[in-house]
């Protein structure tokens, strides 16, 4: 019961940024970057500004949804990286072992001492702002703990009868990789990348804030955030919707994983009956 | 114990070398070089001349091995090296930041801690209840809430909109300065904390042994005193000690969103400048900050837990 | 004849879901007498560990008694106040569990663990529970028990473990100790130490036991009398030799037919084991046979 | 018995490092697992390695099966090699040697349908006619007792019982010529593993299979056994003939293994099976070695013995003449 509720709420928020973000162009009352009128600037939200305008009398609103094309993008495309890294590392230093699982392993607990935020913030340092290298920022610094939980699923894995037998019967490492054990860790993976999206989410918001992303004055919910801290005593609102935003789609994709999770894990479940 | 302590000191110092390594060879690859982006603001081209004696005088002239050589040769000698800008020492710029940070974040621990905990294993011990359920989804909320928002609401409502607290800076350590910076940055972990406190305990209630210990004939409350709550902290223990690391990240932003002096506002400014031996020194210390509070939380650990010893 | 120690009469059990009951017990009786030694043996979902739990009081949801009497020394334990049925608990009924890998609290000293017997249900003090608790390790034969007393469960062997979750269970001298499978994980000739030691002790002390396995082997080698289970219901019962050397219900001369017998090649040559399932063509009228006590069959019906 | 056996284990030492130890956890000592072990398997018959857990039988199976490198020693097959620098790839391996896994829960691909299961090596081996495929798996299938619309299901779908029979028919598929045992029985109920053992009896008449099989359960060994070994800390104790071991058994430890089975006959008969045994005279001035009277660490090399032939194919292991 529970367990529906989740993947329903989080399913339902997620759709319903992917929606707003896809289909920005149609949903938004005015444009997000052009227009910008002094003279309707910081009004409180009423039927034409339905969230109100920021200090450039920007429609919030229209922002918002523009900014869910940004948040959307950092959050899948970061995930595809951290996942294929994570999981391409993770299984083959759990199936290989030896120099080559040692490496991984040193090269991810090296990973997992830098706070990936932090880790994040010096790749942007070096890379300069802007989308591209938000992503590759994003994607290549969060993909440790997709790679911890490959390589212990794949160890336990390995030692399973159906994966031995595949080496007996004459099946190829790459094969067996692919065949046996990808398809029985999915559930894991899945689960971490849908969470994942979360967290690229709210890194993504956090550089933003602090100038360091998506740069003004295109909409990204973050930057939107740091110019509505400056006016947050006159145009509350500009704060308060953006930061909304973040928060929701951020809680659609935790709870999509946490119901994904509970689905996958049969012990789980009957522990909450 | 005292061989598994000393064990376990030994084994981060390779870690940090390779972090040394890589935090050296990610602003060695910088496109351009820094002097020219120290002195051109966008308009005006800087002096060749003048480029190449400050790349002289911060030794950026030399290969990058022997660079990387004398890098760790100066860490060796504690000399994190002289920041671009202020041409202070980069080990006093931390110096004078670092408490700061340290006592931000202990604060917000210790509130994760006192309340997260307690919530969890409440919701723990009647699984499916009213308590429960709100604990939970209040976990997720708080999960999935951004830090600098909820402080910037905080902010908002209790600064500027009832007066009671200040709404940012130091203020000379006082403890009303300390309280909105802390309770923002401790939201996170305390979600956290409840989760796996709660999970913990109920994967502890559902082991075999507490079966054995109902068979004993014990109560219900001394089979928590006695079996759940010991095991159950092991669990606790490690969140924390993986939520100090994220938590350290966090604190970046939310010291620059209080103006916090500390390391964390320190970084993002020197990012903005790209003041690079600040930015270098300064995720350093953090890395060495975060191993040493693992290694302090795996001993912990190896204390509570008698198995993990042997290995 | 005296009373019976432990009398479970016409035990019914459920596992509660939404769409209804789904039966997993039915009518289950059987008497233990002071001292005696009987097993309840069958495969894997016959419900002989269920029944165990049931006596123990220690079912989890969904799983619950719906019917019948568990009488112990003339008093029902299914009726009785949760705090009366804990005290009972470990004092006199105690309980050996399968695994003693995870039956013990790997945090925790097994002395320790020994030691809470006596704090519970003897008020001793902790100090004087240790000074026991060694006595104890000592009774089941574990080699040094001044220093083992100190040991975490992960210090021991397998075989030891089990010594020590024996020690446990037998601390308080219990009347009736119900062992659920307690050699199965172990190897043979280690087995084969563990039931000689619940054999030497619970005879010494005049202790019953409740032998549960899936071994007829080992129910043979350790039980006076003995239940057959299959598919929830007990479907024969008799004392050991009558039941080995003369099976009377289908399913237990299946049962025996399909083991390997040791010795067997040599006198006979290799026989074709007996597959049940090509002796008896429909499972379900299994259950509704029943031969019960020696004194001669008692075609039954099961509710 | 003439000619080179089908399988021949050489000498074969398996040695596992154990981490820890020393300051920094370096320390490597070594577990010797398989510690000095010949056996050879002839054509059609069965070879049982019985023994308790830790003897190092389930490391040898896994030796033989190439999942395993020996340290030292060799394994061959039809006198080429079948370890080491020489050896076979998986691919001629496969149609040499297979396996049939303890826990029919974990010995199938959740993900694969029984069909994938077994029609995945034949495509493998270079079978591309989809009919021919499907014939196979059908009478594979039909030969283990399962029906051929079973082959569409997932192996959540079916008991364990089953399973065994799935994974079985798996280990047959591409026809080998020696099938390794891995104690192919000791997770089912006594009825499943009744239809189990009889399955696999009629497969090797059928098929003229060779079985190397690892089991502790001594009654099934003298059910389908025709040559025993006992191992003991790694090395061989005692073997022989099926009649050898189990009428006549000279060593300690496989006397006491023999007399601790627990088994209704012996138990209600209250009869000592120990006694039953005579004892044999032993050459002048040796003993039993690795007795069980003490256990050995498995760390150091245990006291020098060897096997001495007793009777022919009889071989007891006895402590070395000074």
């Amino acid at each position: 019961m529970k367990l529906g509720f989740n993947i329903l709420l989080g399913g339902g928020l997620t759709a319903l940024v992917i929606v707003g973000g896809l289909l920005a162009p149609w949903l938004a009352p005015f444009d997000p970057v052009l227009d910008a009128n002094l003279m309707n600037a910081e009004l409180p939200p009423d039927s034409t500004f339905w969230f109100g305008t920021d200090s450039q009398g920007r429609d919030v609103y229209s922002r918002i949804l523009y900014g869910a094309q940004i948040s959307l993008t950092v959050g899948i495309v970061s995930q595809i990286i951290n996942t294929l890294i994570g999981v391409a590392l993770g299984i083959s230093a759990g199936y290989w072992g030896g120099w080559w699982d040692d490496l991984v392993n040193g090269l991810t607990n090296v990973m997992l001492a830098i706070p990936s935020l932090i880790f994040a913030l010096a790749v942007m340092a070096v890379l300069g702002p802007g989308l591209i290298s938000l992503l590759i920022a994003l994607g290549l610094t969060n993909w440790s703990w997709t790679c911890r939980i490959a390589r212990s699923s794949t160890l336990s894995l390995k030692s399973q009868g159906y994966v031995q037998a595949a080496q007996t019967l004459g099946y190829g490492d790459i094969r067996i990789m692919m065949t046996q054990i990808l398809p029985n860790i999915m559930g894991p993976i899945l689960v971490m990348a849908t969470l994942g999206m979360g967290a690229a989410v709210l890194a993504e918001a956090a550089l933003s804030f602090l100038g360091l992303g998506i740069q003004p004055p295109y909409p990204s919910w973050g930057s939107m955030l740091t110019d509505a801290r400056e006016l947050i005593r006159l145009a509350p609102w500009a704060a308060i919707f953006p930061g909304l935003a973040i928060f929701l789609s951020v809680l659609g994709f935790n709870l999509l994983g946490d119901g994904l999770r509970d689905s996958l894990d049969p012990h789980m479940r009957t522990r909450k009956a | 114990m005292l061989q598994f302590t000393i064990r376990r000191i030994l084994q981060v110092i390779p870690t940090i070398l390779v972090v040394a390594l890589l935090i050296f060879v990610i602003f060695s690859v910088v496109p351009g070089s820094f002097a020219a982006s120290l002195f051109s603001d966008g308009r005006t081209t800087a002096n060749p001349e003048m480029i190449a004696q400050l790349n002289r005088e911060l030794g950026l002239d030399l290969p990058l091995p022997q660079r990387f050589l004398n890098y760790v040769m100066d860490l060796a000698h504690l000399d994190l090296g002289t920041s671009f800008r202020t041409r202070q020492p980069v080990l006093q710029l931390i110096n004078d930041r670092m408490w700061a940070s340290l006592q931000l974040a202990v604060a917000a621990m210790i509130f994760a801690v006192v309340i997260g905990v307690p919530l969890g294993f409440t919701a723990a011990m009647r699984p499916g209840s009213i308590l429960d359920s709100v604990t939970m989804i209040g976990a997720v909320s708080g999960l999935s809430m951004p830090q600098f928002w909820l402080g910037l609401l905080l902010m908002y409502l209790f600064a500027l909109q009832l007066g009671w607290l200040p709404s940012f800076g130091y203020g000379d350590g006082s403890l009303r300065n300390l309280i909105l910076p802390a309770i923002t940055l401790g939201v996170t972990p305390l979600a956290l904390l409840a989760r796996t406190t709660r999970a913990g305990v109920l994967d502890v209630m559902n082991a075999d042994f507490i079966r054995t210990a109902h068979a004993k004939g014990m109560s219900e409350s001394k089979v928590v005193r006695w079996h759940v709550a010991r095991n159950a902290l092991v669990l606790v223990v490690t969140t924390v000690g993986l939520q100090f690391g994220s938590m350290i990240g966090q604190a970046v932003v939310i010291e620059k969103l209080f103006a916090w002096p500390g390391i964390g506002s320190l970084l993002v400014d020197s990012v903005a400048i790209r003041d690079i031996p600040v930015v270098q020194g300064t995720i350093l210390v953090i890395v060495l900050w975060f191993l040493l509070i693992n290694t302090a939380v795996d001993l912990i650990y190896a204390a509570i837990d008698p198995r993990i010893k042997q290995r | 004849m005296t009373e019976p120690l432990l009398d479970v009469r016409n035990l019914d059990l459920v596992l509660s879901r939404r769409g209804g009951n789904v039966p997993i017990l039915q009518d289950i009786s059987f008497q233990i007498m002071p001292g005696e030694t009987y097993g309840l043996v069958g495969e894997s979902g016959s419900g002989k560990s269920v029944t165990s739990l049931a006596i123990m009081g220690l079912l989890k949801k969904p799983l619950k008694v719906s019917g019948g009497q568990v009488v112990f020394q003339g008093q029902d334990l299914l009726k009785l106040r949760p705090r009366r049925m804990r005290d009972l608990r470990g004092d006199r009924v105690a309980m050996i569990f399968q695994e003693p890998m995870t039956a013990l609290n790997p945090l925790s000293t097994v002395g320790r663990q020994i030691a809470e017997m006596y704090v519970l249900h003897q008020g001793k003090s902790w100090r004087e529970a240790r000074r026991l608790a060694i006595d104890a390790l000592d009774s089941v034969k574990v080699p040094n028990p001044e220093r083992r007393v100190g040991n975490y469960p992960h210090q021991m062997s397998g075989g030891l473990r089990q010594r020590v979750v024996i020690a446990m269970a037998l601390a308080c001298d219990p009347d009736l100790l119900i062992a659920d499978e307690p050699t199965t994980a172990l190897d043979v000739t280690v087995q084969a130490e563990v039931l000689r030691l619940i054999k030497e002790l619970c005879a010494a002390r005049g202790t019953a036991v409740l032998f549960i396995s899936h071994d007829l082997g080992v129910i043979a080698s350790i039980c006076q009398r003995v239940g057959v289970m299959y598919a929830g219901c007990l479907v024969e019962e008799n004392d050991t030799v009558a039941l080995f050397s003369n099976p009377r219900h289908a399913y237990t001369r299946g049962l025996m037919g399909a083991l390997p017998r040791l010795g067997s090649r040599l006198t006979h040559g290799r026989q074709r084991l007996v597959d049940i399932d090509s002796v008896i063509a429909d499972r379900s009228v299994l259950t509704k046979t029943r031969f019960i006590t020696p004194r001669g069959a008692a075609n039954g019906e099961s509710a | 018995m003439t000619g080179t056996p089908l399988l021949q284990i050489d000498d074969l030492h398996v040695r596992f490092p154990i981490a820890g130890g020393g300051l920094l956890g370096t320390g490597r000592r070594l577990l010797h697992a398989v510690n000095g072990l010949s056996l050879t398997l002839e054509k059609g018959e069965c070879l049982s390695i019985v023994g308790e857990s830790g003897c190092g039988k389930s490391t040898t199976a896994l030796t033989v099966m190439g999942l395993q490198e020996p340290s030292s020693g060799s394994v061959s097959f039809r006198g080429a090699p079948f370890s080491g620098p020489g050896a076979p790839g998986r691919m001629q391996r496969a149609k040499a040697v297979q396996i049939v896994f303890q826990d029919p829960y974990a010995s199938l691909n959740p993900r694969q349908t029984v069909h994938a299961s077994l029609a995945a090596p034949l495509r493998l081996h270079g079978i591309r006619s989809a009919s021919e495929i499907a014939d196979r798996v059908e009478t594979m299938l039909i030969n283990v007792g399962l029906t051929a619309d079973q082959a569409r299901r997932y192996p959540h779908e079916f008991s364990g019982g089953q399973r065994q029979r799935i994974g079985i028919a798996r280990a047959l598929i591409l026809e080998p010529e020696i099938v390794v045992l891995d104690e192919p029985v000791s997770a089912l109920d006594v009825s499943i593993r009744a239809q189990i053992i009889n399955l696999l009896l009629d497969l090797q008449e059928k098929y003229g299979l060779s079985y190397l099989m690892i089991s502790h359960d001594l009654s099934v060994v003298e059910h389908m056994s025709d040559r025993v070994a006992v191992m003991f800390f790694g090395q061989i104790v005692e073997e022989g003939s099926w009649q050898h071991i189990f009428a006549n058994p000279v060593h300690p430890y496989t006397r006491r293994l023999i007399a601790e089975i627990p088994d209704p006959d012996v138990a209600i008969r209250a009869r000592d099976p120990a006694a039953g045994f005579t004892d044999v005279p032993l050459p002048q001035g040796r003993s039993f070695a690795m007795d069980g009277s003490n256990t050995p660490d498995v760390f150091t090399a245990p006291t020098p013995s060897e096997l001495v032939e007793i009777d022919p194919g009889h071989r007891v292991r006895l402590s070395l003449r000074d």
